[in-house]
């Protein structure tokens, strides 16, 4: 059992026409033992930015409130929000900190920015647990279904989906991959982020 | 084989946990309480390598107690509970990792209602309706589920823990034999035996 | 504190090594990292240098990225090809490239591609290989194209043609069979993205595109996905979703157009969800 | 003393594995009246492609195609002696052995070296004695079920939960008064079965190379009607009455 | 002989006082006021900026930041909103030092910062500064106009020598004493946010030293809770919500100023 | 050496296995008769048992357990297939068998259809619980033994001596590698009847078991709610819920619960209920939802 599926979890990232989604099951579990239904994984960074950190939960909780702190910090002192991009790499750069003694946390990260021109770029982005960055066009994945996930995604994903429409396809690439990984699972939570609002859905899904 | 289970009931909240200290195979006391009251409406119990155990509660206790010291009012659980999972996420970085399994009970009085928090050796936390710690948790989380009301009186509720107590007696291998119970309310905190 | 700041001090953080030893020790095996099993190449020509990459990255057998870019900046004139742990690459390149800005600021001139190896042969040595990074590194100064190859233990080579990465046997065939001295621009850049598609066919660890730069004393040129030989081809059925196919149980919408714009800063902003 | 003359005699044996793996996927689909049974034909061992066409799939008879994947060289014997034993039954019973038979039959083959086990994963699709699709997926040592699909191999976990969900539509919901399909056709299967491969080709680096479907169609279907003007079909039918195989080639990427 | 107890903030004069203090405290007597009144439902803020120009350049204020002009009106933290009189440097390190401390709390106990506890972390450093060899006190009163759960809605003052008081209503700055009687006869304990606005624009437009009330001279904020998620609400207005407001409660500037204007 | 110890040597594993060849009676795997697919339907039976190929190794033993043992090593190529909750209890209406269906290979859900209830006969039922091809092949082998006693005896076997045969089976091979936990369930002469066998060699005799990764979540609930004069349908209903709740919990267990009814004229097949159906819907007789959040929440 490797260190990465003692909790179990998984997230994954999409691209749509002018919006991206990014979802995540809920288990928090101890080995095999499901022990909460409701663990959040993906957190809100700044109104159009969301982070995913599936892996070990203590390092989630660490991470989820190191990540909040310096983006708090950045926003103080920038006072303007920060840019997708650039978040990207104050996570890479964080974990590579940790080189060598690494948080055992994948993140995966989902947001949108405005363009000079008014319209508004999707931006989707993942990394290894020592911050490799990976700045995918369709979608990004990470946890203990991942390789799930990939398969699923790579089926299902289409371009320029509507917001709706990737909201199902997103839904239908998560929860059918997390059905076939014992560690994820127990419902899952998908936000779509837009121009003017953030969708974020509970899904009904197996609780076994 | 150490045990510990807490449930959420309506405005209380009740934290159990076995009374025997146990050093190789065999037991040195069977009245040893393993709930710390932290704080007027805040508990704790605390599991896993013996030594770290105490020590670490203690330290959490003598801070919490300060914090209320230096800020008239004592932390709110949920503060209280991200403090302690930090400071057990910490330890584990350092050379000698803090080996402690929580559960962390309490009635916030600003909210006005009781909160529960799972917190294992990793610092690992989680906000739940119940919770258990030990073997015992194999039997009685499946029980809880079947049977834990968050509406239910304190009688209803001790007689929901009793069967989880009862479960772990009849099915655990090396199952202690008596537990401490207590419970939290507005009204702060007292022993009640089961 | 001072682990929290974002300004904190320069360079590799090891707080965590003590705890995932630890529990390691209790018998959880630790995760890999990305890596790109890569081919890279560089050769030589007449008025400079052609380096080459695949842009595949994996992890085990699984491909995490299907077109990275393995060609890092350097400074205008010098790039370098990485290969191995794809962390280590992107920021050893990186922390180079800055240290050669720094260099050529300080002495006003152009920097060599000597310097840029030196930089980092010594960074990679004082790891003892354990910032896992394979380099081909390649440019053009004052005296004339360079090439050389790094490997992680900080040993290097220089030689007029290079290869790294899982697929290096497989480009080095074309090389050792067709290299000449001084070819032209078009027949090294052909030469190479033939060696790099014998790395993307052959190898395992390395596919989908190529990506070539052509340096010489004139000018760089990067051309990224020169060569796309692997597009996905049209799938055989669309697979959109009827809307309402998936079953929710909650639904919160949180709009960002809002009348009064306030801009929650500092709090506790990211509880919201 | 025996014990330290074993020490003395006896070299300690570090590991002896006569096991490797050689990547590559199957699948098999059932329909009401067909069965489809597919693997690529890339066979690898770690980063080297081996060769890039090794059958996975064989016509065992008519009514019944195996397909195996995992280590090549026992899956290749282990296809050798199923081959034999059918042909064995063919010998004293003068008809082919049906397929629940030879699912049993592989079940006892296998689990005949539980101790030494053959490394393949097997998927066993055809025709059932009553006309309807059917398909046997093994473990290594001999545990089967009858399932509607299955997928098996390096890239398993990428393609069955794909399949989940777009052969027994989990997780959708159905619009308003409509119903899924219990079977899918062979045209939507078809689809299904090419998009899975093309898809686990892109993530998976052991898939790819080539891909071939074998389609085992009950006698008198309907599916027939399209398959044979498919691109890349053959038939390779046996005897004349009966149950029809079709195989059909494509090429997957080579990267 | 009070010169000989000047130079060093730590030295006593012999009848007890230290004159550093003392002059901070006076530095900021003349500085732009800054009021604020605690409502049953709210906190709001207001205050006079003094240095106007018309080549100073504030377009990076008009929309950047948080609102506001970014010079009296701080937010310290989502919960709390600090109003500054006094040396705009010395601010700008209090506040940074203040948002840090917020932040700082955050990251340890996942909770806002109590607004109490930010006020007594920043009074902390300001009385360091008033006993330490070769410092000099901080030339900053702040108000922190804040809610948190323990106390709901809160209004504090701290001054330069680090100390500091809970208010219902309060006045920093120049005229704070007129302003002070002003608000001790109007303020009323069940007031609402709604009429705790009108009492602090009234009672800055009697207070300012200018005849005319605009953005250009004010600045204000207003702390709720908002009803849905239950969270602290903080809202430093911009300058053309500060005229609509105005316009609003009948305080607008008079008519030939803004035909000059345009 | 090697030959002269491994003879006189008690404990070799290749001695072991010997010995247990010798109960079921070496035969060539390749050439014999019943290969040829006819023996006039005794087939292998005649010569007394099946037989297993052994790599010539010094320790077969350690040797499979490299290659097959997921537990210890994640990477090894073999992945038998782990994780399961079954129960069964005897009650005063018979004996509820009731069994998840999911099979796992580490992390990935290999089958979510499993039949852990393996139907030897009409009237006796195995569950399966460890090695899927372990309980599959020696309970389909005990059912033909189950038979030929039948054939002989001009009766049926009892329960006790049906499991008292399998354990003897697999007691032979132990400490080989086999891994099988199953609890035989009948109706015989003396009643409904229980027993527990596993590849260890124990067999007990109870009233109530619980076998697999998940059976301590099942116990939890089983024990709460068993009594002896359990109504049928409450049993069954007993049997359902105490699968859903290891289903639940267990990471290792789940997709859906099969659930068999042993009755004096034989075993009846009451179900398949989807376990995810069961968390928000219950049972389908409105009694509400069997899923904690479900159920206080009164959600659908």
């Amino acid at each position: 059992m490797s260190i990465m599926s003692h909790n179990g979890g998984s997230v994954i990232a999409m691209v749509g026409k002018d919006c991206v989604a990014i979802a995540s099951d809920l288990r928090l579990g101890n080995e095999a033992m499901g022990i909460s239904s409701n663990f959040q994984r993906i957190f809100p960074v700044s109104d159009r930015i969301y982070l995913g950190l599936p892996g070990l939960a203590t390092d989630v909780a660490t991470l989820r409130e190191k990540f909040r702190f310096r983006v708090n910090m950045y926003t103080i002192k920038e006072e303007r929000e920060i840019k997708p991009e650039t978040f990207a790499h104050l996570v890479s750069s964080t974990l590579y900190e940790h080189r060598f003694g690494p948080y055992f946390i994948e993140p995966v990260m989902a947001g949108i920015s405005k363009t000079p021109t008014g319209g508004v770029k999707p931006f989707i982005a993942a990394t290894d647990l020592i911050g490799c960055l990976n700045f995918a066009k369709d979608f990004v994945v990470a946890g203990t279904a991942s390789d799930k996930l990939y398969g699923v995604a790579e089926g299902l994903w289409e371009p320029d989906l509507e917001p709706e429409d990737l909201f199902e396809t997103i839904s239908q690439t998560l929860l059918n991959a997390v059905d076939r990984d014992a560690f994820s699972g127990w419902g899952a939570l998908v936000h779509v982020i837009t121009k003017d609002k953030v969708i974020t859905r509970t899904l009904k899904g197996r609780m076994d | 084989m150490e045990n510990s289970f807490a449930l959420v009931g309506k405005g209380y909240l009740i934290v159990a946990a076995d009374t025997t200290a146990a050093r190789s195979i065999v037991k040195m006391k069977s009245d040893q309480d393993k709930i710390k009251a932290l704080s007027p409406h805040l508990l704790m119990t605390y599991s896993g390598e013996p030594g770290d155990t105490l020590q670490f509660a203690e330290f959490v206790e003598r801070n919490i107690r300060l914090y209320q010291i230096r800020n008239l009012y004592p932390l709110r659980p949920s503060a209280a509970a991200s403090w302690i999972r930090r400071s057990l996420a910490e330890s584990l970085r350092s050379r000698h990792p803090y080996s402690v399994n929580l559960l962390l009970g309490g009635y916030d009085i600003a909210s006005d209602d009781p909160h529960l928090y799972w917190i294992d050796y990793l610092g690992t936390l989680s906000e739940v309706p119940f919770a258990a710690h030990g073997y015992g948790a194999y039997f009685a989380l499946s029980l809880l589920d079947r049977y834990h009301d968050p509406n239910a009186t304190l009688e209803e509720g001790l007689a929901t823990l009793k069967r989880c107590i009862d479960e772990v007696s009849k099915r655990l291998v090396v199952s202690p034999d008596k537990y401490k119970v207590k419970v939290v309310d507005k009204d702060g905190i007292r022993d009640v035996e089961l | 504190m001072n682990s929290s700041s974002i300004y904190r001090p320069a360079g590799f953080d090891f707080s965590n090594e003590i705890r995932n030893n630890f529990l390691h020790e209790k018998g959880l095996p630790l995760p890999g990292a990305t890596s790109t099993g890569t081919t890279i190449v560089g050769c030589l020509f007449k008025d400079g240098i052609v380096l080459g990459a695949d842009t595949r990255a994996t992890e085990g057998p699984i491909v995490a990225d299907k077109n990275c870019e393995k060609i890092h900046y350097i400074t205008e004139s010098i790039r370098c090809c990485g290969a191995g742990t794809a962390a280590d690459t992107e920021f050893t390149t990186a922390l180079i490239s800055s240290n050669m800005e720094m260099h050529a600021l300080q002495t006003g001139r152009k920097p060599r591609v000597v310097t840029a190896m030196t930089m980092l042969k010594q960074m990679l040595h004082r790891y003892q290989g354990h910032i896992g990074a394979a380099l081909v590194l390649g440019g053009v100064d004052i005296t004339g194209p360079q090439l050389f190859t790094i490997h992680p233990h900080g040993s290097t080579d220089k030689l007029p043609y290079v290869t790294m990465g899982s697929g290096s046997l497989a480009a080095m065939a074309m090389f050792e069979s067709s290299w000449k001295p001084n070819m032209e621009r078009e027949e090294a850049l052909t030469l190479v993205k033939a060696a790099i598609a014998a790395g993307i066919f052959n190898d395992l660890g390395s596919g989908s595109n190529v990506d070539a730069c052509i340096i010489t004393a004139t000018g760089t040129e990067m051309l990224r996905n020169v060569e796309m030989p692997n597009q996905r081809v049209q799938k055989e059925r669309d697979y959109k979703f009827r809307r309402g196919t998936t079953a929710w149980r909650k639904e919160d919408i949180r709009q960002l157009i809002v009348q009064e714009h306030t801009k929650p800063v500092g709090g506790d902003e990211m509880d919201t969800s | 003393m025996p014990g330290s003359m074993v020490a003395m005699t006896q070299p300690v044996q570090q590991s002896f594995n006569p096991y490797t793996e050689n990547g590559g996927t199957i699948l098999a689909i059932a329909g009401s009246d067909f069965s489809v049974i597919a693997g690529d034909t890339r066979q690898s061992e770690g980063y080297s492609i081996q060769t890039r066409y090794a059958p996975k799939v064989f016509r065992l008879t008519d009514k019944a195609v195996l397909a195996v994947n995992g280590f090549a060289a026992d899956g290749n014997m282990f296809v050798k002696k199923v081959k034999q034993r059918l042909e064995w039954y063919r010998h004293a019973h003068a008809k082919d052995m049906p397929i629940r038979a030879i699912a049993r039959l592989i079940q006892t083959m296998l689990y005949a070296r539980r101790f030494f086990p053959y490394y393949v994963y097997n998927i066993l699709g055809g025709i059932e004695e009553d006309g309807t699709g059917a398909v046997y997926s093994f473990d290594p040592v001999g545990s089967y079920e009858r399932e509607t699909c299955r997928a098996a191999g390096a890239a398993q976990s990428l393609v069955q939960p794909f399949l989940d969900n777009q052969i027994y539509f989990k997780n959708q919901t159905p619009a308003a008064g409509t119903q899924f399909p219990q079977h899918l056709p062979l045209t939507s299967v078809l689809p299904l079965v090419i998009d899975s491969f093309t898809s686990a080709t892109e993530r998976h680096i052991e898939v790819g190379d080539g891909l071939e479907i074998y389609v085992v169609v009950a006698s008198g279907s309907t599916s027939l009607q399209g398959l044979q003007n498919l691109r890349g079909v053959q038939e390779v039918t046996g005897t004349t009455d009966g149950e029809r195989v079709f195989v059909i080639r494509r090429e997957l990427k080579k990267d | 002989m009070a010169r000989r107890y000047d130079s060093r903030t730590t030295i006593f004069s012999p009848e007890g006082r230290l004159y550093q203090i003392e002059y901070a405290m006076e530095a900021i007597s003349h500085a732009g006021t800054v009021l604020g009144v605690l409502a049953t439902d709210g906190v709001v803020l207001a205050a006079e900026k003094k240095v106007t120009g018309k080549l100073l350049d504030l377009s990076s204020a008009k929309d950047g930041g948080y609102g506001g002009s970014g010079e009296k009106l701080y937010l310290l933290n989502s919960n709390v909103i600090g109003g500054v009189a006094g040396l705009t440097a010395d601010a700008n390190s209090l506040v940074n030092f203040a948002r840090s401390a917020a932040q700082r709390h955050l990251l340890t106990y996942n909770e806002d910062i109590p607004v109490e506890l930010l006020a007594q972390r920043l009074c902390d450093m300001k009385q360091g500064y008033t006993q330490f060899g070769g410092l000099r006190p901080f030339g900053v009163s702040l108000l922190y106009a804040g809610y948190d759960p323990h106390y709901q809605f809160q209004l504090y003052h701290s001054d330069p020598s680090g100390n500091y008081s809970g208010w219902k209503a309060t006045c920093i700055g120049a005229n704070n004493g007129t302003a002070q009687s002003l608000l001790k006869q109007e303020y009323k304990d069940d007031i609402g946010v709604k009429e705790a606005i009108g009492l602090v624009l009234r009672t800055m437009s009697k207070t300012m030293d200018s005849t005319t009330l605009g953005s250009e001279k004010l600045e204000f904020a207003v702390l709720t809770v908002d009803p849905e998620t239950n969270k602290p609400k903080a809202k430093i207005y911009r300058p053309a919500e500060i005229d609509a407001l105005l316009l609003s409660e009948g305080l607008t500037k008079k008519e030939d100023d803004a035909e000059m204007k345009s | 050496m090697n030959t002269f110890v491994d003879l006189y040597s008690t404990t070799s594993a290749t001695a072991q296995l010997r010995r247990a060849q010798k109960i079921t009676e070496e035969e060539n795997e390749e050439f014999s008769d019943g290969s040829w697919g006819s023996q006039a339907g005794f087939g292998t039976i005649v010569k007394g048992g099946p037989s297993f190929m052994v790599p010539n190794v010094p320790d077969p033993t350690s040797f499979l357990r490299l290659h097959t043992d997921d537990h210890a090593d994640p990477s090894c190529r073999i992945k038998i297939q782990h994780g399961t909750t079954t129960l069964a209890f005897r009650f005063q209406g018979g004996v509820i068998v009731a069994v998840d269906s999911r099979a796992t290979a580490g992390s990935y859900i290999a089958s979510g259809t499993v039949k852990k209830v393996i139907e030897i006969n009409p009237y006796l039922l195995g569950t399966m619980a460890g090695g899927a091809a372990d309980c599959q092949y020696w309970e389909t082998y005990l059912g033909m033994h189950c038979r030929l006693h039948e054939l002989r005896n001009r009766e049926r076997i009892s329960v006790s001596a049906a499991s008292k045969y399998l354990s003897n089976l697999v007691y032979s091979y132990k400490g080989m590698g086999l891994s099988m936990g199953t609890m035989i369930c009948g109706w015989d002469k003396t009643g409904p009847a229980v027993f527990y066998v596993d590849s260890d060699g124990t067999r007990m005799k109870g009233d109530l078991f619980s076998v697999g990764s998940g059976s301590t979540f099942a116990y939890g609930v089983l024990d709460q709610g068993y009594r002896w004069d359990l109504t049928d349908e409450e049993a069954q209903e007993l049997g359902r819920r105490s699968i859903y709740a290891a289903g639940h919990r267990d990471a290792f267990s789940g997709n859906t619960c099969n659930l068999y009814h042993v009755k004096e004229n034989g075993w009846q097949f009451v179900g398949n209920y989807d376990i995810a159906k069961m968390h928000y819907e219950g049972n389908g007789t409105g009694a509400g939802p069997y899923g904690y959040e479900p159920r206080i929440t009164g959600e659908n």
